[in-house]
């Protein structure tokens, strides 16, 4: 507490000083996004793909030809705003039309965009060639979370911001890459062609990787397709970029670029994970091994609604600290969180969690729900509890 | 010098006011029943105009295949708030466009209710939809499945030879949506 | 009843001082410039009600983390701020000022419909009560954004259905509003001012109504589409049925884009009034500034869909709508160049209004080139729905269509209350307005470019300085406006009698009448040659 | 200055051989072709949208273009039925003669000079006071077309004529 105390005193400081030299600062914006300044905060991110630098240079030249025009024009205005006042005696002339002049200033601006558009042209039509991809990634943005399955290998998973609320609550310092973090990147090889369909499950999200140059929204019951490809291996991040509900602010994108060999590594375990799961759901569990772990499962996927203290956001989202289901017979709760709520035959916020969560996972969460807050049964739910309910 | 105003108008206030609530309150019946009668008109209309007509095979006039080039087709699997699984037999095609190809998607419903949805099919590129001719096809109807039923359904289709030569790979993916009225 | 009196001056008195008093006189009023001030006040309110939103959002954006409002209501805010901005401050103040000036500037007595003027502006405080109580509905405000996309806003509570509402009692407010302005226009000019010879206010009120006439079924049938989607299982935009949710996007923004110069042209109207007036000198190029809004108003109507580049469109889309709009910088252009010719060898003077206008002519010309980069379809793809956009959006709509009704506020304020305001109390307002606008909005340039997502309640920590800044510069503008109440209200109040014609160099028609003009204007029909 | 050349937003002119005449027509500053062509260009327009729209499936934009434009068709058509009205009043020996046409309908009423009284009805709400005249169980206004002030100026203007004092004529605008 006491730190974060000071570090907003140390922010509020930092910006009083920024404010003092304001003036010296508006001048430096002016001229700063272009080339010059390559640092994160005036400009683009570094682009790591051909299609981000082409977009990055479209910038730079259509940045500098308006900074040319602007002191053109307000050199003009400041000058007349200096010499054609009345306090200095200019007495006011009264032309009030030239042709020649207006059709001049028509022309060369109209000149001046032909010459902006045509690199813009090429970067559009290499932005839209998708084909002969070395691998198809398809994208699915829900709330708040986004999917990626590998077609070609034949696995997917979530991936989810993994920062803690505590940190978006201000209770503890913030990491580094606060809010731009997940629980599993995209994982994808460099200079190989990745061709991205993009689609969502509910609303509207929009996928958006800055240094990739890479934009595209996530349309519920439509595909769309859009592609990139990485000069270097890193880690590069984004963020939903479409307004989609409440956590729409907490739903990243991180992308891992690495080398082939990696990569064809990393792919080797996913598949190796595709087989039965590692945790052995016949292995019992002590209630200590199984909240610890529900707490991180609880954290990742039902924290947005039902909150991290338990107290849910009613109506929408009902709480669990002192609810029938977290306290009430167990086979109850762990259906419920199996199979989710309907209502009047329709799905609900809460849904299904058999297909995403496994045994163990699932387990943990329902042992944490009842033993954390107010809640005390002291039971542990074991995973095989749960594997024998899923099979009812 | 003192001013009065006109003690009554040409009409008497009350009358007018009258007049004045009874043509109100018509306008407030009609909004309301154009309200009302906008729903069964809306699928008259989507039915007189052909609008979200899902349910036609597109016709194919140009048979002739195109030999010299070949399209990558990869298929694609949705489902929305069904607790089904859909996916397709085969993940990619490569065929040559004006050839009829024939594909197959399977879909179980794992619950122990019978269920109906309705698939909408979708493209990547999006102008491929104009190439991508259907000539059958799972998503022209409802699909209603018994408790626990899998079932295995053929897409038949042509791609229109005339497809830009730009275009190499072509997704076609399917989202199933469940039909409003399901009862548990 | 009342016979006419014999008496010279008491006869005048009588005609122009008995209208009702009190509070009815306000809601059965049916003269212009009633009506005018009612916009303005009202334009006021709710320029404040948006405001204190804004700052809201400003707070909690100081420092990343949650400190004061709850990710959904940061939304909310976000979306009635947008909302209450565009259809309860700026497009009722631009009405308010086309009541006060247009049958002043065209020699008329009124307008043409006075009850129905009447009843589009009484329908606006019903239609904003409406959206503002949407707060206090199960599930609180829309928070789907200003622009109410599906199906996250079919997901919404009870609330958008008020703020549909709202939106069509607002727009049928504006239409009647603009039926109004332009049978006005048209048809009942002074004989002799021909449609060449009104200023240039009027002409772009006339091309501003002509828009909104064309447009607003438009956003009528695109809510209503909304409506019936929710509630009486239509699909329109749902997969599911059939339809498409980008369907509501190009019906959004066919109207949408329109719209934002729907804003912007009565502003450039001021400015074309304004800085005549100022520089001692007649405007520049009267009839290029008409073709250039003419054109200006025919482009709008092509170029909707750049604020969708990134939900996927084909190639061929995207370049048509990125030429079409970058071909609305010509017209844009020759308006900023006639501006400046006109200041160009004249004899300047700067008092109030014409700092707010030269305030309007340099922000909203950075306005425009941040547009012309969003217009560049790969640099849009990078830039879209980032601060960048909200940086851009605020110069034109804030810098641009504000600063120019604040012009235009100093500037006829003299003739509407009939007394000076405080010049220096208005220069204040000035430079704390400009020097705070650009301290709020021109980092967040910075902030898009660097990818921080626009409608986000939290941000990474790479974004916290910018962020700062921006959020002292809004609280400095905010509290500026305060400024221009307290201007406003001295004038009223104490302000030093006014002349007709208290600026040398103007020379519409609305300074050979008295200030304030009589209630009923032109006693003495002007003629104009 | 002569009457007839005061322009707006009244067109006034004398009668010839009566002792005071007026007669009141709004000034209109388009004419109908261009009123009409205006209200045609607008109607492409919105209905080639509302058209557009409902071709790709958003037909809702439709009823409302329909409707605007139709209530645009009302305001013009409106406006148009007021420009064609006009109204005379002369003043002629010992009668006064009231000739209108509003909305196609004529009227006349003659009134004896000496009983008829000139009055100012306030109507509140804003509008400018109605210019009356009574007598016995007759009445009629006068003026609709003119702006409030011009209202009173005519009022103490016929005042004067009917109560004999001779002045020679005058228009209206130059009081």
């Amino acid at each position: 507490m006491v730190d974060v105390f000071g570090e907003s005193m140390d922010r509020i400081k930092a910006a009083w000083r920024i404010g003092r030299l304001l003036p010296a600062l508006l001048m430096i914006a002016v001229l700063a996004p272009g080339a010059a300044w390559a640092d994160r905060e005036w400009n683009f991110p570094p682009p790591v793909t051909p299609i981000a630098h082409e977009i990055f240079e479209l910038h730079a030249i259509i940045f500098w030809i308006c900074v040319v025009i602007f002191f053109v024009v307000f050199g003009a205005m400041g000058y007349s705003i200096y010499a054609h006042r009345k306090s200095k005696g200019h007495v006011a002339e009264q032309f009030h039309e030239n042709t020649t002049v207006e059709i001049i200033w028509t022309v060369i601006p109209f000149i001046i965009l032909v010459l902006m558009a045509w690199p813009a042209t090429k970067t559009v039509l290499a932005m839209k060639d998708a084909s002969a991809a070395d691998l198809t990634v398809k994208i699915t943005g829900s709330q708040w979370k986004w999917n990626y399955d590998y077609l070609n290998d034949g696995f997917g998973y979530y991936s989810e911001l993994s920062t803690p609320f505590a940190q978006i609550e201000n209770r503890e310092p913030k990491n580094e890459h606060y809010l731009l973090e997940v629980d599993r990147p995209l994982v994808v090889p460099v200079n190989k062609k990745i061709r991205l369909l993009i689609t969502s499950s509910d609303v509207i999200h929009a996928w958006y990787l800055p240094s990739a140059g890479v934009q595209q929204d996530a349309i519920p019951g439509f595909v769309r397709d859009d592609w990139m490809k990485f000069d270097k291996t890193g880690t590069y991040r984004g963020q939903c970029n479409k307004i989609c509900g409440k956590e729409h602010g907490f739903m990243p994108i991180v992308v891992e670029v690495k080398s082939d060999e990696d990569y064809a590594a990393w792919v080797g375990d996913q598949k190796k994970k595709l087989a039965p799961t590692a945790d052995d759901v016949n292995k019992a569990l002590d209630i200590k091994d199984l909240t610890a772990r529900g707490e991180k499962v609880y954290t990742a996927n039902c924290a947005a609604c039902h909150q991290p203290n338990g107290k849910g956001l009613p109506p929408a989202f009902p709480p669990l600290d002192g609810s029938k289901v977290a306290t009430g017979p167990k086979l109850v709760h762990i259906s419920t969180v199996l199979n989710g709520v309907t209502h009047d035959g329709k799905p609900t916020a809460m849904v299904a969690w058999k297909a995403t969560l496994s045994d163990v996972d699932i387990a943990s969460v329902i042992t944490y729900e009842r033993n954390s807050w107010g809640n005390h049964t002291g039971e542990a739910i074991q995973p095989a509890e749960v594997a024998s309910a899923k099979a009812r | 010098m003192s001013v009065n105003r006109p003690a009554a108008e040409s009409e008497p206030t009350g009358s007018a006011n009258r007049r004045m609530v009874a043509r109100l309150s018509i306008v407030v019946v009609l909004m309301f029943g154009f309200g009302f009668a906008l729903v069964p008109f809306y699928d008259q209309i989507c039915k007189a105009t052909g609008l979200r007509d899902i349910g036609t095979a597109d016709s194919v006039s140009n048979t002739q295949v195109d030999m010299s080039r070949i399209v990558r087709l990869e298929f694609d699997a949705n489902v929305r708030k069904l607790p089904w699984t859909f996916r397709p037999l085969t993940p990619a095609v490569d065929v040559h466009p004006g050839a009829v190809t024939q594909v197959l998607y399977e879909v179980e419903n794992t619950t122990d209710r019978p269920l109906t949805g309705q698939a909408v099919p979708s493209y990547g590129p999006q102008l491929a939809a104009a190439y991508f001719k259907k000539l059958e096809c799972f998503c022209f109807a409802r699909q209603s499945f018994a408790p626990h039923e899998k079932r295995q359904m053929p897409v038949v289709f042509v791609v229109d030879p005339a497809l830009p030569r730009d275009v190499g790979t072509i997704t076609l993916s399917y989202t199933f949506f469940e039909v409003e009225g399901n009862k548990s | 009843m009342s016979s006419i009196p014999h008496d010279h001056a008491a006869g005048h008195e009588h005609a122009h001082e008995h209208h009702p008093g009190g509070i009815m006189r306000w809601i059965m009023t049916t003269n212009h410039k009633d009506i005018g001030t009612l916009y303005l006040w009202f334009s006021f309110t709710m320029f404040i009600a948006g405001g204190i939103m804004a700052l809201t959002i400003r707070a909690e954006l100081f420092q990343p983390g949650l400190q004061l409002v709850e990710p959904e209501f940061f939304n909310q805010l976000n979306t009635v701020h947008g909302l209450i901005m565009i259809f309860g401050a700026i497009m009722p103040a631009a009405v308010g000022f086309a009541n006060w000036q247009v049958p002043m500037m065209i020699g008329a007595p009124d307008m043409a419909f006075g009850r129905l003027n009447n009843w589009s502006f009484w329908l606006l405080p019903f239609a904003g009560v409406l959206l503002l109580g949407s707060f206090l509905a199960p599930g609180g405000a829309p928070s789907a954004g200003w622009t109410l996309y599906p199906p996250l806003s079919v997901q919404a509570g009870m609330g958008m259905d008020m703020t549909i509402f709202a939106i069509h009692i607002m727009g049928a407010s504006s239409i009647m509003g603009s039926i109004n302005i332009i049978t006005t226009i048209l048809n009942m000019r002074a004989p002799g001012m021909t449609l060449m010879k009104m200023p240039l206010f009027v002409w772009t009120w006339l091309i501003t109504a002509y828009m909104l006439i064309a447009v607003m079924p438009v956003l009528a049938g695109s809510v209503t589409m909304l409506l019936t989607d929710r509630h009486f299982g239509t699909s329109f935009f749902n997969a599911a049925g059939g339809g498409d949710p980008v369907l509501f996007q190009h019906v959004f923004w066919f109207f949408g884009h329109p719209e934002v110069y729907i804003m912007i042209l009565p502003a450039f109207g001021i400015a074309s009034t304004v800085i005549p007036a100022f520089a001692r000198k007649p405007l520049f190029g009267y009839a290029s500034m008409v073709y250039a809004t003419a054109s200006i108003a025919i482009l709008s109507f092509l170029v909707w869909a750049h604020h969708m580049f990134t939900v996927g469109m084909p190639a061929a889309g995207q370049l048509f709508f990125m030429y079409a709009t970058m071909l609305i910088a010509v017209p844009t252009g020759v308006k900023v160049f006639n501006w400046l010719a006109t200041m160009w060898k004249g004899s300047m003077t700067f008092e109030t209004p014409m700092l707010f206008a030269i305030g309007f002519l340099f922000l909203f010309t950075i306005g425009g080139f941040t547009g012309l980069v969003l217009a560049i379809v790969p640099v849009d793809i990078s830039l879209h729905d980032t601060y960048y956009v909200v940086a851009h959006f605020h110069y034109v709509l804030v810098a641009g269509s504000l600063f120019a009704f604040f012009a235009g506020i100093y500037y006829w304020l003299p003739k509407w209350t009939g007394r000076m305001y405080d010049e220096t109390l208005g220069k204040w307002h000035f430079w704390l307005s400009f020097i705070f606008f650009n301290v709020t909005f021109f980092p967040m340039h910075f902030l898009g470019l660097a990818g921080m997502p626009r409608r986000v309640p939290d941000y990474a920590t790479q974004f916290t300085d910018w962020n700062m800044v921006a959020s002292i510069g809004a609280f400095g503008f905010g509290l500026s406006q305060l400024l221009l109440l307290i201007a406003v209200l001295k004038t009223i109040r104490s302000g030093p009698p006014a002349p007709a014609r208290p600026w040398e160099g103007a020379d519409t028609l609305e300074w050979t009448l008295p200030s304030p003009p009589p209630y009923h204007t032109f006693e003495t029909p002007p003629v104009v040659k | 200055m002569p009457s007839a050349e005061i322009s707006l937003p009244v067109g006034t002119e004398l009668g010839a051989e009566a002792e005071f005449s007026l007669t009141s027509r709004r000034h209109d500053a388009i004419g109908p072709r261009g009123r009409w062509g205006l209200f045609a260009s607008l109607c492409a327009l919105s209905l080639g949208f509302a058209l557009m729209f409902a071709a790709r499936g958003a037909w809702l934009v439709l009823p409302y273009s329909a409707l605007e434009m139709g209530v645009l068709f009302w305001a013009f058509h409106r406006f148009e039925r007021r420009i064609v009205d006009w109204e005379r009043i002369t003043v002629c020996g010992d009668r006064v003669i009231v000739e209108s046409e509003r909305s196609g309908v004529a009227a006349r009423c003659v009134f004896n000079r000496q009983w008829l009284r000139v009055e100012l009805e306030e109507r509140g709400f804003g509008r400018p006071p109605v210019l009356a005249l009574r007598y016995a169980g007759q009445s009629t206004t006068f003026g609709e077309a003119l702006p409030a002030a011009e209202r009173i100026r005519l009022g103490r203007e016929l005042r004067r004529v009917l109560a004999g004092i001779r002045l020679p004529a005058r228009g209206l605008g130059d009081g």
